[in-house]
């Protein structure tokens, strides 16, 4: 028998101003003792609906409207309160993916540590076991007697953990356990949860949008999408051969910036809105395999080569087999590093002319002197960097977290002044140099006409308050003193040069209106708008879906290339750097540790540094990632 | 409503006494101290004026001296006065009062000028007890017009206060000793009781064993309904609508008289035009409708006043006999009218009030605003001016800014309050007298409408060294006739004084059938209280 | 260390502005305290006696020297505690006038703050605990209507009531005027039949924003992650609700309490008003209409130290109840 | 004591989310959206609606009083009559016509003193909050000892001591002593607002300080102005009341607190004149309601936590 029987469960919001939303929909599937299962689906297909609807965590206007939650026999779907608290934490614990606000700001950890073993009267040798399960996620006893709050994010995720198996449950559901944490830090978790569960043999459901994570860890992996299971199928069997065309999609996203040739494609179009009744599958509009069937008949989830698929093409046997890391018949982006050969960095091809640096950032070092009680402490966030810009070329900067990437970006951009070396701009139509660390007032908003910004959260990039059309306005008019219906003009041209077509029914948008990446396409047009010689990326696709990074990364390629922008690219992704960059350097705690043409970096590291943001990268494709 | 009162059973003792009676608010503020200094009115117990006697005590009503500590008095000269001192009065100690005590009592004064309130000193040069019965007062001129003033000081022991080392902040908390009818029993801040003196010199007219004085709201709510329910056996506040808040509820017992007290008059900036002008003044006596105001603003308490700055009736006998209706001038808009447009301030075809530039009459009245009373009044004022054409704003600053701004002449138009008391010389002294003004933007003492006539300075000074009565009578008569011609001021009404008694257990309070003293005058009536239902 | 430099800094900074403020109002204010008293002593319908106005001039006193010389007598004086003589209450001094009401106020105010705190938390608790069920909608509807009776209007309807008509309750004052102010077990009981209706209108209208504070911070701190983990281990429903939400909802309440609690002294004028209530609400209104500035200065420092002293405590028991109050910030 | 009701709330509630909530919310009706989510609000819709009926009465007063509030020349002190609907003062004028004029009066108190709170809370607040630097030690200094000043003492003694009273006066009053609660709340918002991304942005724009205040940061701050406004207004209602039966207040003003006032000068009680007393009393009492109801949809607005689905 499974541990976990989930049949038919459908879950609703019905807020009452708002059409209804059917967010998860005649979900059925079984997670064995001791399973490691992944649940894969892009942002908002309703994962963490199906896991809260699991845990029976749902509040209003969401609730329950079908189906069945059996646990061990037991179900929970109709457990009364004492029964279900009963099970709860014994039976099935969680892990949010918010480690920030999941624990008690006010409790010491011990205490709350207390309070769950109190809770279910389990009383024997508490301490003891506390500090076990905490040297099982390598932290030291001595946080018990700390709040949350001191400590790091990565640190908490760890007691989160310890906590989740504080009772040694059968099923824990991770929603997304590592999302926001710093890559080394995530891959140190990952670690830690694959170790334990070989020791304590618990099931696992883990929900993730990152699909390097999800295919690396787990046994089996379902994808969700609109609501729906629409593959299931043990992991490996997943990377050789997806039935689903929308499982192909995804997986064409990912590639290994390893490998010698990167290609990755995306799936164009947003999910459906669930609000919306429609019949057929829900795939449909962006399925490049689609019939005329599919848009009739709901496709059932059936087995199908050793998993269960919902695709009629794919039941039929008619879907094409292709290798992984790209769909065919999807649009295909190729990093051009790779395209243009391993050489070309070395000797720049004549047609392809390097020209002299825009910018010069010379030994620059930032410091921050940060004041708490009488003690000052002082960081050095940047220290002695130099780096060059060039037009048509993209520098990648990456680094973990707090590596002082963004300080950099605030650097050339004018918003901070180093405390030590300089920065130096030339423009194109000039030679005389502009000292950006001197710059202030006028002489500054001159300056931001040459460089502009791409903001790293496109969600908050943009002023809620005000539409699409305002924000392109503002520098068209400050810039290039555009006024009455030619800004809308311009403006609507800018909107079509990064493909949002047609512009117009795009201008009169306030952002929420928006999906994330045509937020982030509103964000570049914004920033092309003065028509810069210079473009800051801080970290522009982090926030978004595997599908849609690929699509603006193309974007951004082609504008460098067409426009002969010089761009910084700061990321603490690989993968798209290896895409995107002509040229890596790669930060480690303010300090420049490697620097050289993105393949010879990614390929061959020369830095203990580089080589351990390599290795944090999830690896699904390599095939000795687990033992048996 | 419960109209029926707490105390059952004979309110009177054994021995032909008022067991107590209930009293209102003791002064001293929202939070009274213990303060029985009679030189620091400003701030003692109102109980201070049963605790201590002057020389004579005066009728107020009648302004009539009545022998007290003091038995007679003898003017050697316009300049000497002799009192001649009661035998056989006790000090509260027991010590014999003479005097000394008297003498020591008006040097007390001269040596502390925070302490003389009433400014005896202004008048006198000497006081000497010439032998234990006998004290002779020399005055810097002719002291008649100071006669009141030096016979109504509060006497003090001196056996005991020049002990005191510094009487201004002298307090006399514990156990005042003094000559009067009672003496302090207990005091709290809610509450001050005193007792019947029973050594007291007149002991056998003091028939109330004990006074209870309450610390109420001056005048509020709570002390309204406490008053129409029986509760005071005498208190002295303004009760809208007395009769019927009142003496409805218990007519048996429950009653009110009002006396005048001082008179309300307009005042015009006479430093300004038009006021200046005596012909537009003169036209606005007969403009406002004074009945209206006594009824209105007044409840009917007050009676018009008389142009002659006298009360009326209880002065009258001061009047020049060829005054008709002893000065009261009516009502009437258009004989003002009529009087106006003679003066050369026509009106306009919209109109409007002109002066003698042609341009529309504007100017403010002012009013305090929190004396609902006056303010209402000032609205009639205000009604009647704006039916003669004048374009009249009312202003209502606070009362400190309002008697500043008066003080200082920066007004066009407002109330003032004068007269009203026993001594004709500062009834008019006070509001016209030359020395009392001062130039605009200066404080005036207190002659606001700035007034300056030598004419009238003149009468003012042989009122003050008048020493007989014709003399007396003469220049007063003078001066109401400058009132009645010159216009310095409109008096409208006379203020009252309230004043509630009750007699379900003490009778022989003052009263308009029997006005032997006005409500203030407490040792008078003290001395005259009976039980209720003696004869 | 640094925070509570700064925290000692804008004490003292305060502290000097209010006494400055309190040396300025009385010298920017038309009319003389002689006058008022004078004037009030005869009231509106006698003439004032010149005389009398003199010697009251005397009596208080006027200040000698420049302004700037004035000033730095007044602080000195203030820094020895010496307010002067009050003028209303001349020859007590300020000191005494304070002793004499300050804590008539304290107790009746602070003892009413407290009970109205402790019964708005419980009852926002309970309503947040119950919240949408009707226990909710009686807390919430029915403390907003008693809340925002005026208070002066509500303590005259029950004087009226209670004190007038059913006679269950003095009408007025602390105590009564044939008690002997003291500890003695009668005056302490009087004093307590005097402050019932006080207290009842105080209380009628004291535990409103602390219900509606409550309610509203325990359901968005039960609607936050940590609470639906609790509930996700499976802990009791109740201990959820008191350590999770009231534990949480209940830290702005009591820095706001201690706020409240040093506001007493100046949110008293009312309530004292009304009661004829011996407290320094009443003396404060009393100080300002006869123009007793030396009463009025103290009693404004007083109430500002009391908010200030509040303030600072506020802030420290902050950060003993909230472990993750960032000092280094708040200022 | 009239004023009670501490608004206390998080600064931080994610205003931005707020903006995006009504707009989704606005969408489809002509109804702007942060009114469809207080009008949902049971309690706010209860309280708009009393609200509602107050502007009314306010507006057409003269029409609803029958007479002119200051005519005097009716009976004094009578109790209710067919002419009178609630009795006459101890002066002979009409309590109806008071009490709808008085309405006037206390909304105009409130809305003028809730805008001027809120426009110097936000000048000051804004200012602080956006510069920084020693420009905001000093503001916030005085922000502080806005706030630590006792309020209603010093309301008296400002009242007190002006040489002329007004409404206008008041209104001054009761904003130079309310202003700092609001500054204080505006201010840490905008700590926060400022170093959104978009703020920065749109300086990459090349848009200056003022017109990012005006245009970036004040639409975003439009649920906290309300509040803000709300409060205030609340306080002004309730404080103009406590002045003017204190006796400071405008006595040539009708207003509830002066009805108040002079009910209780003039014997209203003591004449039995229940209607007089009760009715400026309850009026106030559900002005001051309508306001606190409206606030809890206001709370609604900028925390979805406590919106009613
Ligand atoms: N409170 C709510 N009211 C109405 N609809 C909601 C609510 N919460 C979520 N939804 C809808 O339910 C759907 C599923 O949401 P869910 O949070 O489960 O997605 P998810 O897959 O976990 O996404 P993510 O990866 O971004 O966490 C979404 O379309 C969302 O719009
Ligand atoms: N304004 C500041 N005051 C003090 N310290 C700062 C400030 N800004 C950044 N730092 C510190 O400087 C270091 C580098 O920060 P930075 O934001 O540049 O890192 P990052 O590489 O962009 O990190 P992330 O990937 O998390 O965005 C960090 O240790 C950070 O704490
Ligand atoms: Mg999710
Ligand atoms: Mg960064």
């Amino acid at each position: 028998m499974a541990l976990l029987e989930v049949e038919n469960l459908s879950v609703t919001y019905a807020p009452r101003d708002a059409p209804v939303t059917r967010a998860v929909q005649d979900v059925s599937f079984r997670i064995r003792e001791g399973e490691f299962v992944g649940l894969l689906g892009e942002s908002g297909c309703g994962k963490s609906t199906l896991g809260n609807g699991i845990l029976r965590l749902l509040s209003p206007p969401a609730r329950i409207s079908g189906g069945r939650v059996v646990l061990d026999g037991v179900d929970l779907t109709g457990a009364d309160e004492e029964r279900l608290r009963g099970l709860r934490w014994t039976n099935l614990s969680t892990v949010f993916q918010s480690s920030m606000n999941s624990l008690n700001p006010v409790l010491r950890i011990e205490a709350q540590f207390a309070e769950t073993f109190a809770a279910h009267r389990v009383g024997e040798e508490v301490g003891a076991r506390v500090v076990e399960l905490l040297r099982m996620v390598s932290l030291d006893p001595g946080v018990l007697r700390a709040y949350p709050h001191e400590l790091s994010g990565g640190m908490r995720q760890r007691v989160a953990l310890a906590l989740a198996l504080a009772l040694r449950p059968r099923l824990v559901l991770l929603d997304e356990p590592t999302t926001g944490l710093d890559v080394v830090v995530q891959r140190n978790i990952l670690d830690r949860l694959a170790t334990l569960r070989h020791e304590l043999g618990f099931a696992v459901l883990f929900i993730s949008h990152d699909l390097g994570t999800v295919l690396e860890m787990a046994d089996r992996v379902m994808v969700m999408y609109a609501g729906e299971i629409v593959e299931d199928r043990p992991a490996p069997d997943l990377v050789r051969e997806a039935q689903h065309p929308y499982t192909r999609g995804l997986l064409g996203s990912y590639a290994d910036p390893r490998s010698a040739e990167v290609r990755v494609s995306y799936i164009p179009g947003r999910p459906p809105d669930l609000s919306v009744e429609q019949p057929g599958c829900r795939f449909t509009p962006r399925c490049p395999y689609a019939e005329d069937a599919c848009g009739q008949r709901r496709p059932e989830l059936r087995p199908d080569d050793g998993g269960l698929v919902r695709c009629l093409v794919a039941q039929d046997g008619r879907l094409p087999r292709t290798p992984a890391g790209a769909g065919p018949g999807l649009p295909v982006f190729v990093g051009f590093p790779a395209a243009a050969g391993l050489d070309r960095s070395a000797d720049p091809p004549p047609e392809q002319a390097v020209g002299d640096p825009v910018l010069l950032v010379d030994d620059v070092t930032k410091r921050y002197t940060t004041r708490r009680g009488l003690r000052t402490t002082s960081v050095d966030a940047v220290r002695g960097v130099s780096l060059a810009l060039r037009p048509g070329r993209v520098t990648a900067l990456v680094g973990q977290s707090g590596s002082g990437k963004t300080t950099i970006a605030r650097l050339v951009t004018g918003v901070e002044r180093p405390t030590s070396g300089q920065v130096r701009f030339t423009a194109a139509d000039s030679t005389t140099e502009v000292r950006v660390d001197r710059l202030r007032g006028r002489a500054l908003r001159d300056y931001r006409r040459h460089v502009q910004m791409i903001f790293q959260d496109p969600f908050s990039a943009l002023n809620p308050t005000r539409t699409v059309g305002y924000a392109l306005s503002r520098p068209l008019v400050n810039y290039h003193g555009l006024r009455g219906p030619a800004v809308r003009e311009r403006a609507a041209e800018l909107l079509e040069s990064v493909g949002l077509a047609p512009a117009g029914q795009f201008l009169d948008k306030l952002p929420h209106q928006l999906s994330g990446g045509q937020r982030q396409r509103v964000v570049t047009a914004r920033a092309l708008a003065p028509e810069p010689e210079i473009l800051i990326a801080d970290e522009p696709v982090s926030m978004l879906d595997v599908s849609i990074r690929a699509e603006i990364l193309e974007l951004l390629g082609k504008l460098v290339r067409t426009r002969r922008l010089a761009m910084l690219y700061i990321t603490h992704d690989l993968l798209s750097a290896r895409l995107l960059a002509d040229e890596v350097l790669v930060l480690n705690h303010g300090d420049l540790v490697e620097q050289g043409p993105t393949l010879e970096v990614v390929g061959a590291a020369r830095d203990d540094y580089t080589r351990l943001l390599l290795d944090s990268i999830p690896n699904p494709f390599s095939a000795a990632r687990r033992p048996g | 409503g419960c109209t029926g009162t707490e105390q059952q059973g004979s309110t009177t003792t054994a021995d032909g006494m008022v067991d107590y009676l209930d009293y209102g608010g003791f002064g001293g503020g929202s939070n009274p101290q213990a303060n029985y200094n009679p030189y620091l009115p400003a701030t003692a117990l109102g109980a201070v004026g049963y605790l201590f006697e002057p020389l004579m005590v005066f009728d107020k009503y009648h302004c009539e001296p009545k022998p007290w500590l003091a038995t007679a008095y003898t003017w050697k000269d316009p300049k000497t006065l002799v009192f001649t001192i009661r035998e056989g009065v006790k000090w509260t100690d027991g010590k014999p009062f003479g005097a000394d005590d008297v003498a020591f009592s008006f040097n007390l004064l001269k040596q502390h000028q925070a302490l003389d309130s009433t400014g005896v000193w202004r008048y006198l040069s000497a006081v000497v007890a010439d032998d234990p019965r006998t004290v002779t007062m020399t005055f810097t001129e002719p002291g008649a017009s100071a006669f009141l003033l030096v016979s109504e000081l509060q006497i003090v022991p001196k056996h005991i206060w020049s002990t005191v080392s510094d009487p201004v902040t002298f307090t006399n908390a514990t156990d005042p000793v003094g000559t009067g009818s009672f003496t302090v029993k207990a005091f709290n801040p809610q509450q001050l009781t005193i007792a019947r003196n029973p050594n007291y010199w007149q002991a056998d007219k003091i028939k109330v064993n004990e006074i209870r004085f309450h610390n109420g709201d001056g005048g509020g709510q709570i002390d309204q309904l406490k008053l129409s329910r029986g509760e005071y056996d005498h208190n002295g506040m303004f009760v809208p609508d007395i009769k019927k808040a009142y003496v409805d509820r218990d007519p048996e017992f429950n009653h009110y008289w009002y006396p005048p007290g001082g008179t309300i008059s307009v005042y015009l900036n006479l430093t300004r035009a038009p006021f200046d002008d005596l012909a537009f003044r003169r036209a606005l006596t007969t403009a406002f409708d004074r009945q209206e105001i006594s009824d209105k603003a007044q409840f009917g308490y007050v009676k018009p006043a008389s142009q002659t700055g006298l009360i009326v009736p209880g002065q009258a006998g001061w009047l020049p006999p060829d005054i008709p209706n002893q000065g009261v001038l009516g009502y009437d808009p258009a004989k003002a009218d009529a009087d106006l447009t003679a003066a050369g301030y026509p009106k306009n075809a919209e109109g409007k009030r002109l002066g003698k530039d042609g341009k529309p009459i504007t100017f403010t009245f002012k009013v305090p605003g929190s004396w609902t009373d006056w303010v209402q009044a000032a609205r009639i004022v205000t009604e009647n001016l704006t039916e003669l054409g004048f374009t009249v704003q009312t202003q209502t600053p606070t009362p400190e800014s309002y008697e500043n701004d008066r003080a200082i002449g920066s007004y066009d138009a407002l109330f003032g309050v004068h007269g009203g008391s026993c001594n004709m010389f500062t009834n008019f002294q006070a509001p016209l007298a030359s020395d009392q003004s001062a130039p605009i933007g200066k404080k005036a003492a207190n002659n606001f409408v700035r007034w300056t006539d030598p004419r009238t300075d003149q009468l003012i000074q042989a009122l003050k060294v008048a020493t007989d009565e014709n003399a007396q009578k003469a220049a007063v008569a003078d001066l109401s006739r400058i009132m009645m011609d010159q216009v310095p001021m409109i008096p409208l009404w006379y203020g009252a004084k309230w004043f509630q008694y009750r007699t379900k257990k003490a009778v022989g309070w003052p009263s308009e059938e029997n006005p032997y003293a006005n409500p203030g005058d407490n040792l008078l009536i003290i001395t005259n209280l009976r039980p209720a239902g003696s004869s | 260390m640094l925070y509570f430099v700064r925290r000692f800094a804008f004490f003292v900074a305060t502290l000097w502005a209010a006494v400055t403020l309190n040396f300025l109002i009385p010298r920017l204010q038309p009319g003389d305290p002689a006058e008022a008293i004078v004037s009030r002593l005869a009231g509106r319908n006698e003439a004032i006696d010149p005389a009398q106005v003199r010697a009251v001039r005397i009596m208080l006193g006027a200040p000698d020297g420049s302004l700037l010389e004035q000033y730095v007598q007044y602080l000195g004086a203030v820094a020895r505690g010496d307010f002067g003589v009050s003028y209303s209450y001349f020859p007590y001094s300020v000191t005494h006038m304070i002793g004499q009401t300050l804590l008539w106020t304290v107790i009746l105010v602070g003892v009413t703050q407290v009970i109205s705190f402790v019964v708005g938390t419980l009852l926002g608790t309970w309503a947040a605990y119950r919240r949408n069920s009707r226990v909710d909608s009686i807390i919430t509807l029915g403390s907003t209507f008693l809340g925002t009776l005026p208070f002066f209007w509500l303590a005259l309807l029950l004087i009226y009531v209670f004190a007038i008509t059913l006679r269950w309750f003095p009408e007025r004052g602390g105590y009564g005027g044939g008690s002997t102010p003291g500890w003695s077990w009668l005056f302490v009981s009087d004093a307590i039949q005097h402050s019932v209706l006080p207290a009842t209108a105080l209380l009628i209208t004291g535990p409103i924003g602390w219900i509606i504070g409550m309610r509203n911070n325990m359901v968005q701190s039960l609607g936050e992650d940590h609470a639906r983990l609790a509930l996700a281990r499976g802990l009791p429903r109740r201990r959820i609700a008191l350590t999770y939400g009231a534990r949480l909802a209940i830290l702005p309440n009591v820095t706001g309490f201690a706020i409240a609690l040093g506001g007493i002294l100046g949110g008293t004028v009312l309530v004292e008003s009304v009661f004829n209530y011996p407290g320094m609400g009443r003396l404060l209104l009393e100080a300002v209409s006869n123009r007793d500035f030396p009463l009025m200065q103290a009693i404004f420092l007083f109430t500002t130290i009391g908010v200030l002293v509040a303030n600072f405590l506020a802030d420290v028991l902050y950060g003993v109840l909230d472990p993750r109050v960032r000092r280094a910030e708040s200022t | 004591m009239s004023t009670p009701v501490p608004a206390v709330r998080a600064p931080g509630a994610d205003t931005e989310a707020v903006q995006v909530a009504t707009r989704v919310l606005g969408r489809g009706t002509r109804l702007p959206g942060w009114f469809v989510i207080l009008w949902r609000n049971g309690k706010c819709r209860l309280g708009l609606l009393m609200l509602a009926g107050f502007v009314l009465v306010a507006i057409f007063a003269p029409v609803i009083g029958r007479y002119d509030p200051r005519d005097d020349d009716f009976d004094t002190s009578a109790g209710p009559s067919a002419a009178h609907w609630l009795g006459t003062t101890a002066l002979g004028e009409d309590v109806f016509a008071q009490l709808v004029f008085g309405a006037r009066t206390s909304l105009v108190v409130g809305i003028a003193a809730g805008l001027l709170c809120t426009v110097i809370g936000l000048v000051v607040g804004l200012t602080a909050g956006y510069l920084g630097g020693w420009l905001d030690e000093v503001l916030s200094f005085f922000i502080n000892l806005g706030l630590v000043v006792p309020a209603l003492p010093l309301m008296v003694t400002l009242a007190a001591y002006s040489p002329v009273r007004g409404l206008t006066l008041i209104i001054l009053v009761i904003s130079v002593t309310g202003w700092a609660y609001g500054a204080r709340i505006k201010r840490s918002q905008i700590i926060t607002l400022r170093t959104r991304d978009y703020i920065t942005a749109a300086r990459f724009a090349g848009d200056r300080t003022a017109r990012i205040i005006a245009h970036e940061i004040v639409p975003n701050m439009t649920s906290l102005i309300v509040v803000g406004f709300m409060g205030a207004a609340l306080g002004a209602i309730g404080g103009e009341a406590g002045l003017a039966f204190l006796g400071l207040g405008d006595p040539q003003t009708v207003s509830w607190g002066t009805m108040l006032n002079q009910a209780s000068l003039g014997g209203a009680l003591l004449s039995g004149q229940w209607a007089w007393l009760i009715a400026p009393g309850a009026a106030l009492a559900l002005l001051i309601t309508s306001f606190t109801l409206i606030n809890f949809g206001i709370d609604a607005l900028s925390n979805p936590h406590l919106r009613e689905d």
